[in-house]
């Protein structure tokens, strides 16, 4: 059954403006004076020095992870651009000797200005090679230039990535090969 | 004939039909691999064992042939539990490689995996290694992990091609395709085994790492590269032709198309002209956008249009051919028909006139200038010229041409690619390049199609229809003689079509929009063949099952 | 402190001197940290900081340093004008509003006898009322001449406002002029002094607590303050009459509000908290007037704080509510007052 | 699944009927356009129905839909739906009283683009209405005040249409003269 | 003869000094907004005014149409996501969920038990945020800037934990179809608790400041007068509707996820004015604080997405390692989401009201249309009846506690 708000019924003491005002004086004095006394309840943060801690799941600027061999993870398959509501994300593919990697991104390159840092990019990347979790959260510049993050730029940010991939976890027990593929039968 | 029910529904086939032909009239999708309607079946995938009553087993459905009152399951519990099996077995040795692999996207086994398991994974030992990247030959590459051995290349270097190159080597898993020792995979049809194979094994060395197929426009169109006339199916990005397929049709190509004529389509789109030349003061020459070049046609033939040349290269489509014969006829111009140099054919699809419109020009200019002469008659005719306006200059690059034209006052050519006929003359006009250009084109056995424009023109260049309407506007003025022209610089090609069709008598009857994807044959004797639905059910008429546009357009699956 | 025999000189000089040391060191000094004052303040309560970012190298000082800053940054504004068919008017219009509002100091005593006072006279709550209500024609002209309909409003509502709010001011002030039977303000705050049944204070609040609550009401409402702001309510009137001011011309308009708070202080002071006297405390010992005048200052910021305290707690009337409040609440109750303070005064006159 | 408002319209209004299923648990009725009106007075007054709330009003286009599969989205009782024309005005109604809701649809076509407005039963077909005007320029017949109420009077096209571009420019708003805004009374 | 610009402007200047005496009776037509101090989100009156009385309002939105409709048929159905977070952009999480929602209903997706009451918390804590913004707003726009901070300051509570949950304060974009981005992070009960303590003791501050103050409650009261009648007739839905007395809250009466598993009240006014609105938001407010404890307390365990790789992306492990989720991950990626061709509508309860999408497939991958029921675009359309008549104060308290909110009824 619904509840119906209890409607105040203004008394004398309420319709008196004083008491009311009077009350809200106390309070905020009260609220005032344990502020300057006890500095308890204030909440500013005094931004660019002091900074908020960003939770682990932050979704700020983008990093492109190494491999163990501080090779880009990515292969430039291109499921980043195709997951990407916003189409900033521009990727030429390359071709490599290794044939175990075969492909790597010739240019990957972000329009930052464009991004809605929504973490699509993350999400459908196979291959774990590009996060949001940097926690890199003001990016400002002077041109809009400067806002076209290339592959140098987002690996400054980077990191080792260990998840295993592909066969990875298989060439711990198969030696030989990278990749854990024995070259014949 | 044969009653067979399947799923449920009842059809009657012509005796020996196999079953997976019989379930697709009944509108039942049976999955494949290893069978192409084009190649002999070798039935080794079992991805397409159905459940066949009083059968003790699932049989392969590609290879069974129907009996009268057969009935066949192909959603039953038994047959989903295969597939499933099917799949999970050849996805055990398939390596991780969705994310290099250019086949994703259009992967026939991504496809089935998705329609028909969708389920873990459930191996946990190693996948059995084999040579990546082996390159076979000049045009193809091969990943033997990602090759599920069903042979499909290896039938067609057998049956189609005939040049055997490939093989099969070793046993079970351990199969793999190879070439013998010292062979490598080069024929002119070398690259139809990447379009036939349904995984990633073989691939493109040309294509490989350029594109994702999912970002690609798909257009249907028509290859130019001999008189053939391939259907061809454009795929294009950010106005960028990225590859040419073959489309199966069976009254021209069948499934199949040669590596040149990919090649003749694909060279052209890095050269294509922007810019043409224009005299400048002090014979100098400059750069200049088309409606320049055609200002300084325009004023040639101010000056005089007596003595007027134009000659019109056999590879143009009808529409343009149409155009350019309207305004010679108006200007009373004599009209040359030049053709391309040839080159060999072969019994397969190429065809040793290299003109991909040879018939339709002809027919053209036979009904509206029937005087017209052929590359000799021009060198005859040379020096009796003033101007001679020369249409697509990709015609045989001939001595004696290139020095008749040397002694001819004014001379221009129009084309979207520079030549040695370009290089010779006054003022050349640049041709919206080819991919840009709609038309229709009769290829040698007179079969029309209809080619797309999957890109956008450049803003500098002027078709070759905008360009006759524009010269005749300029030279002929408002009167009645441009009036009498029925297209204007924005007429599209399928109106001009039409107005053709009624035009010129080889013609007559058809009509642009009933050319549809597949074409239409020329009227025999004033008979117009009736138009063939692309869909009638008789086994002749049958796409490939693995092609990535066989299953749901590619671009419904997607957001365009 | 007869320094000068000169008579004239004596009177120009001092009043020179007392208004330097009042009203601009003082006054305008009280008026300046409450730019500051204000912000802190509400920051404070509010659980925020406030402003503390302007600095000297790295000295910030807790924000004060936004006192210069924020004159610096007024005076070096572009000084906008609209497209008006009066820019005297639209000029002049900070300057009416200010002007009076430090005028009205002349007569308010903070400090025992003549010298702590600038001018004295008899007169000297009238001299108030009048300079005080010239306050309206400032913001009113510069209302009608920002060419603006938003300012036009709020300079209606203004008008109507404070001519209201100054009969039920003046009415509330009546009682405390029969009570203490004199109009100069020096004698009423002396009066003040004196000791009721030997340990109350004889302050106007004592006598006069309901006719104090109603001069707070109404000097805020004078001083166009929340919660009677209504004249330059930000989300009715975007800023009301000073809408289309920048610069120093708005920084006028907010001085002059500032320099309002200070004045409603030293005249609720003055006339309901004793003025400068200290209860229990007479004599003319330096250190008492020394003390006298700190009690002044005192009770002056006293008030302020709770002007200030009032803005920051409680919303804002509707236009039509503050006018039922003048006329139908705090005229009535300040007439009543009236009446009830005549029949206790006749009767302690009669016994 | 069950459908007791279908049945009950069909019962009483069959005439209005054009076609009719349960897709997704949500019961649909395509309406005749000339019987919307009634139909829609019946469903918002009889006691079985009682739909005292016009939840929302849209339109459709459907002229890049594939035709094959329009049966799922348009039940037809006669004719098949791959023919139907391009254009949909959807209704969803909400009874609170007897918690229960349904979808009416009206088709139309390009040429003939207006059905009548549904403002005298409920207020909030007011505002709903001119959004379906303003995005798709359906009309609708008895609107008091049938202007766009998303985009500014000056735009051009209705933007929700599939021929509508996904990117493009419109024209500039020419500045307003004044002298227009002089003469006119309202601007004074 | 033609004239100039400025001698045009002269002579119209000179006519309409003459013509100043004799309209003195005039109304003034003046513009509020679009970009005016109480109009948060653009939206613009054309307001006549008889003195301080409004005498006639015409409502002009789309200020913020960002074409969200047109842009959803663009992209893939996943791909709308991030576009939802910008519909009510106070509690984006709401709009994730039932976009989702409509998805799954088309789709015959059911999610896990555990995927619901997430959805649940999110939804109540988003409510909250919702209800806390107009509070405060409304608290600010009548002046009150304390109690406006105190209310900012609660919503500053929780949005902390919206980041640690979804990685964004306000673009959360945290629901999948078929499921959540990602389950709970350690702790978080524990995080909500504190921030919940919190709210609840500012909460009691500014009931103090405003509930009983008769400054408030004096233009709260008998402003924005809305009749059950209309309310009902004119599609108003949430507080807008409960606030008359109408006892519809479709957590209640359609209960969609696991609402019916919750003990929680409807909360309904009877007057329907801007005071009612007000205290209904108060009270939702804890009513919301009840049922996320409770939510905590009966939070299932399990898996946050269904098991089918065509609804959901496999787990990242999958995808590593294993070519099956590989390539699942890579259908779903790249063709986007298999939705059956149909249509359907689904409805949640959000801050403002129901906030529906109507959607339509095509069966492939990418939505064919998008429709959102936005709960303020038919408030607003009574919004005229609610202040013509009233004074130009009056709309403030009313436009407020309407709660408009651009991103949502512009689109």
């Amino acid at each position: 059954m619904a509840k119906v708000v209890n409607r105040m019924h203004p008394d004398f003491a309420t319709q008196s403006y004083v008491v009311e005002a009077f009350k809200g004086v106390a309070l905020v004095t009260r609220q005032f004076a344990r502020n300057l006394f006890a500095k308890k309840d204030i909440v500013t943060v005094q931004y660019p020095e002091d900074r908020r801690p960003y939770t682990p799941r932050f979704r700020g600027k983008h990093r492109l992870m190494l491999r163990d061999d501080k090779s880009v993870r990515c292969v430039a398959c291109m499921l980043c651009a195709t997951a990407c509501p916003a189409n900033c994300i521009t990727i030429v593919a390359k071709e490599i000797d290794d044939p175990t990697i075969e492909k790597a991104p010739a240019s990957f390159d972000i329009d930052l200005l464009k991004c809605i840092y929504c973490g699509f990019c993350e999400e459908a990347c196979p291959c774990d090679a590009i996060r949001l979790d940097s926690g890199v959260h003001a990016i400002p510049s002077f041109t809009r230039r400067d806002q076209k993050a290339g592959v140098i730029n987002l690996l400054s940010l980077g990191g080792v990535s260990i998840a295993s991939q592909g066969g990875e976890h298989r060439a711990h027990s198969h030696e030989g090969t990278a990749h854990g593929r024995s070259s014949g039968h | 004939m044969a009653k067979v029910t399947v799923d449920g529904v009842e059809v009657e086939v012509p005796a020996g039909t196999t079953v997976l032909r019989a379930a697709k009239q009944a509108g039942a999708d049976v999955p494949v691999f290893c069978y192409h309607p084009g190649l002999t079946i070798p039935a080794n995938c079992r991805m397409c064992l159905v459940d066949i009553e009083k059968a003790p087993k699932p049989l392969p459905a590609c290879y069974t042939e129907v009996a009268d009152g057969m009935v066949v399951r192909t959603k039953s519990d038994k047959v989903k539990a295969t597939q499933a099996a099917v799949l999970e077995f050849i996805l055990l040795n398939h390596p991780v490689d969705c994310p290099v692999c250019d086949q994703a996207g259009e992967c026939v086994l991504q496809e089935h995996y998705i329609t028909y398991s969708a389920k873990p994974s459930r191996l946990d030992t190693d996948k059995v290694g084999k040579p990546k990247a082996k390159i076979l030959g000049p045009t193809v590459i091969l990943d033997a992990e990602r090759c599920i051995v069903c042979t499909r290349c290896v039938r067609f270097c057998e049956e189609i091609s005939k040049s055997n190159e490939l093989t099969v080597e070793s046993r079970g898993e351990h199969s793999e395709i190879t070439t013998p020792e010292g062979v490598e995979l080069n024929n002119p049809y070398s690259l139809n085994v990447v379009d036939i194979c349904p995984v990633g094994a073989l691939t493109s060395r040309e294509f490989r790492f350029q594109k994702r197929v999912w970002f690609l426009d798909m257009k249907d169109s028509v290859c130019t590269g001999c008189a053939r006339g391939c259907s061809v199916r454009v795929d294009s990005h950010k106005n960028k032709v990225d590859r040419i397929v073959p489309r199966y049709n069976p009254d021209v190509n069948n499934y199949w198309m040669c590596d040149a004529g990919r090649a003749s389509m694909n060279s052209r789109r890095d050269k294509a002209l922007t810019l043409g030349v224009v005299p400048g003061p002090n014979d100098t020459t400059r750069e200049a956008p088309a409606l320049d070049g055609l200002r300084a046609i325009a004023g040639w033939l101010k000056e005089s249009h007596e003595a007027v040349g134009i000659a019109l290269s056999a590879s143009l489509t009808n529409e343009d051919a149409y155009a350019w014969a309207r305004l010679a006829k108006e200007l009373g111009a004599k009209v040359y028909l030049l053709k391309r140099a040839g080159w060999q054919g072969d019994a397969i699809l190429r065809q040793a006139d290299r003109d991909a419109n040879d018939a339709g020009v002809r027919a053209i200019l036979t009904a509206l200038t029937p005087a017209f002469g052929d590359a000799k008659q021009l060198v005859k005719d040379a020096p009796s010229l003033d101007t001679l306006i020369v249409l697509d200059n990709e015609i045989a690059p001939d001595s004696a041409l290139v020095g008749a034209i040397a002694d001819i006052a004014n001379v221009a050519v129009l084309t979207d690619l520079a030549g040695k006929l370009s290089d010779a003359a006054t003022v050349v006009v640049p041709l919206t390049q080819v991919h840009a250009r709609e038309g229709t084109v009769v290829n040698f056995a007179g079969w029309v199609q209809r080619i797309a424009a999957p890109l956008k023109p450049a803003v500098t260049t002027v078709t070759p229809i905008a360009a006759a309407a524009n010269l005749a506007h300029a030279v002929l003025g408002h009167g009645e003689h441009a009036l009498a022209l029925d297209f204007t610089e924005k007429t599209r090609a399928a109106e001009l079509f039409d107005r053709l069709a009624a035009a010129v008598p080889a013609f007559a009857g058809l009509s642009y929009t009933e050319i549809a994807d597949h074409g239409r044959s020329l009227p025999q004797d004033g008979v117009l063949a009736p138009a063939r639905s692309h869909v009638n059910g008789t086994p002749a008429w049958e796409p490939d099952p693995v092609s990535p546009t066989y299953h749901r357009p590619f671009h419904l699956r997607r957001g365009a | 402190m007869h320094l000068v025999d000169n008579v004239l000189l004596n009177i120009v000089l001092m009043t020179l001197i007392k208004f330097a040391g009042f009203v601009l060191a003082f006054v305008m000094g009280v008026a300046t940290v409450l730019t500051w004052a204000e912000r802190k303040y509400s920051a404070v309560l509010q659980n925020r900081i406030g402003p503390n970012r302007a600095n000297v190298g790295n000295v910030r000082a807790g924000g004060l340093l936004h006192m210069l800053a924020d004159p610096i940054k007024m005076l070096t504004k572009e000084d906008f004008a609209p497209n008006t068919p009066n820019p005297i008017l639209f000029r002049l219009a900070p300057l009416l509003a200010f002007v009076p509002a430090l005028l009205v100091f002349a007569v308010v005593p903070f400090g025992p006898g003549d010298n702590f006072q600038v001018s004295n006279t008899s007169l000297g709550i009238l001299f108030i009322f009048a300079i005080g209500s010239l306050n309206v024609y400032g913001s009113v002209i510069g209302a009608w001449a920002s060419n603006n309909k938003w300012s036009l409003m709020g300079g209606l509502r203004i008008s109507a406002q404070m001519i209201s709010y100054e009969v039920a001011i003046g009415l509330s002030l009546c009682g405390i002029f029969m009570i203490y039977g004199s109009l100069d303000l020096q004698d009423i705050a002396r009066r003040q002094g004196e000791l009721l049944l030997g340990f109350i204070p004889a302050w106007g609040i004592v006598l006069q607590p309901v006719a104090f609550v109603l001069y707070l009401a109404c000097a805020i409402a004078e001083n166009k303050r929340a919660p009677f702001d209504v004249a330059e309510a930000e989300s009715e009137l975007t800023a009301g009459y000073w809408t289309e001011y920048s610069a120093m011309g708005f920084a006028m308009f907010a001085l002059a509000e500032f320099v309002e708070v200070v004045l409603i202080g030293t005249v609720g002071t003055t006339l309901f908290l004793g003025g400068w006297t200290i209860p229990g405390l007479h004599g003319d010992a330096w250190w008492i007037v020394v003390l006298e005048i700190g009690a002044f200052i005192f009770k002056t910021l006293f008030l302020v704080w709770l002007q200030m305290t009032i803005r920051w707690t409680l919303p804002r009337f509707r236009y039509d509510q503050i006018m039922r409040l003048g006329w139908r609440i705090l005229l009535p109750v300040a007439l009543l007052n009236l009446l009830v303070t005549g029949i206790v005064l006749t009767f302690i006159e009669r016994a | 699944m069950s459908q007791p408002l279908i049945d009950l319209l069909r019962k009483a209004k069959p005439q209005a009927i054009q076609g009719s299923h349960v897709t997704a648990g949500d019961q649909v009725v395509v309406v005749v356009r000339e019987h919307l009106l009634d139909l829609a007075t019946f469903l918002r007054d009889d006691p079985r129905a009682r739909f005292d709330v016009l939840i929302d009003v849209t339109a459709v286009d459907y002229s890049e839909f594939d035709p094959a599969l329009r049966h799922a989205v348009t039940p037809q009782d006669k004719g098949d739906p791959a023919n139907l024309p391009r254009f949909e005005v959807v209704y969803h109604l909400l009874s609170m009283p007897l918690r229960h809701r349904i979808r009416l649809k009206v088709v139309l076509t390009e040429e003939d683009l207006h059905v009548p407005s549904l403002t005298s039963l409920w207020i909030s077909a007011n505002w709903g209405e001119r959004e379906a005007w303003d995005m798709f320029g359906v009309k609708f017949d008895g609107h008091p005040d049938l202007r766009r109420v998303l985009m500014y009077e000056e735009f051009v096209g209705h933007p929700l249409r599939k021929d509508f571009p996904q990117r493009g420019y419109q024209p500039l708003v020419p500045m307003p003269n004044l002298a227009d805004y002089a003469d006119n009374e309202t601007y004074r | 003869m033609t004239m100039t610009a400025s001698q045009k402007l002269t002579q119209i200047r000179a006519e309409l000094r003459t013509e100043e005496a004799e309209i003195v009776q005039d109304k003034m037509i003046i513009n509020m907004g679009p970009s005016h101090p109480a109009t948060h989100g653009t939206v613009k009156f054309v307001l006549t005014l008889d003195g301080e009385t409004v005498d006639d309002v015409d409502i002009t939105i789309g200020y913020l149409h960002r074409g969200f409709e047109k842009m959803a048929e663009a992209g893939t159905w996943q791909q709308v996501l991030p576009y939802t977070d910008r519909l009510n952009y106070v509690s984006p999480l709401i709009n994730n969920v039932g976009y989702v929602g409509a998805v799954e209903k088309l789709w015959g997706v059911e999610i896990t038990p555990r995927a619901k009451y997430i959805r649940m918390l999110i939804s109540e804590l988003s409510r909250m945020t919702d209800h806390l913004t107009s509070i405060a707003a409304g608290a600010l726009e009548l002046g009150g800037f304390t109690p406006f901070l105190y209310g900012v300051e609660a919503r500053e509570a929780l949005f902390p934990l919206v980041e640690e949950l979804t990685g964004a304060r306000l673009t959360t974009s945290y629901t999948r179809i078929g499921g959540l981005a990602k389950d709970l992070p350690d702790g978080y009960e524990a995080h909500m608790e504190t921030a919940l303590a919190h709210v609840d003791q500012l909460m009691v501050k500014v009931d103090k400041l405003l509930t009983k103050n008769r400054i408030f409650y004096d233009r709260m009261m008998h402003t924005g007068v809305l009749s059950q009648e209309d309310a009902i007739s004119s599609g108003c839905t949430g507080v807008m509707l409960r606030c008359t007395g109408v006892d519809w809250d479709l957590r209640k009466h359609q209960p969609y996820l696991a609402y019916n598993e919750l003990d929680f009240d409807v909360i309904v006014g009877s007057r329907g004015d801007n005071y009612d609105r007000y205290l209904c938001r108060l009270e939702e407010l804890g009513q919301s604080i009840k049922m996320i404890r409770q939510i905590f307390k009966q939070m299932p365990g399990g898996p946050i997405n269904v098991g089918d790789w065509r609804v959901c992306l496999p787990p990242k492990d999958a995808v590593y390692n294993s070519i099956e989720g590989m390539i699942a991950h890579f259908k779903l990626v790249t063709e986007g989401h298999q939705v059956p061709p149909g249509e359907t509508y689904f409805a949640v309860e959000g801050g403002n009201g129901e906030v529906g999408f109507h959607i339509v497939s095509q069966g492939n991958g990418r939505p064919y249309r998008v429709k959102v029921r936005p709960p303020c675009f038919y408030a607003m359309g009574i919004l005229k009846k609610l202040i013509v008549g009233h004074m130009l104060a009056d709309i403030v308290p009313t436009f407020d506690t309407l709660n408009m909110i651009g991103g949502e009824v512009d689109r």
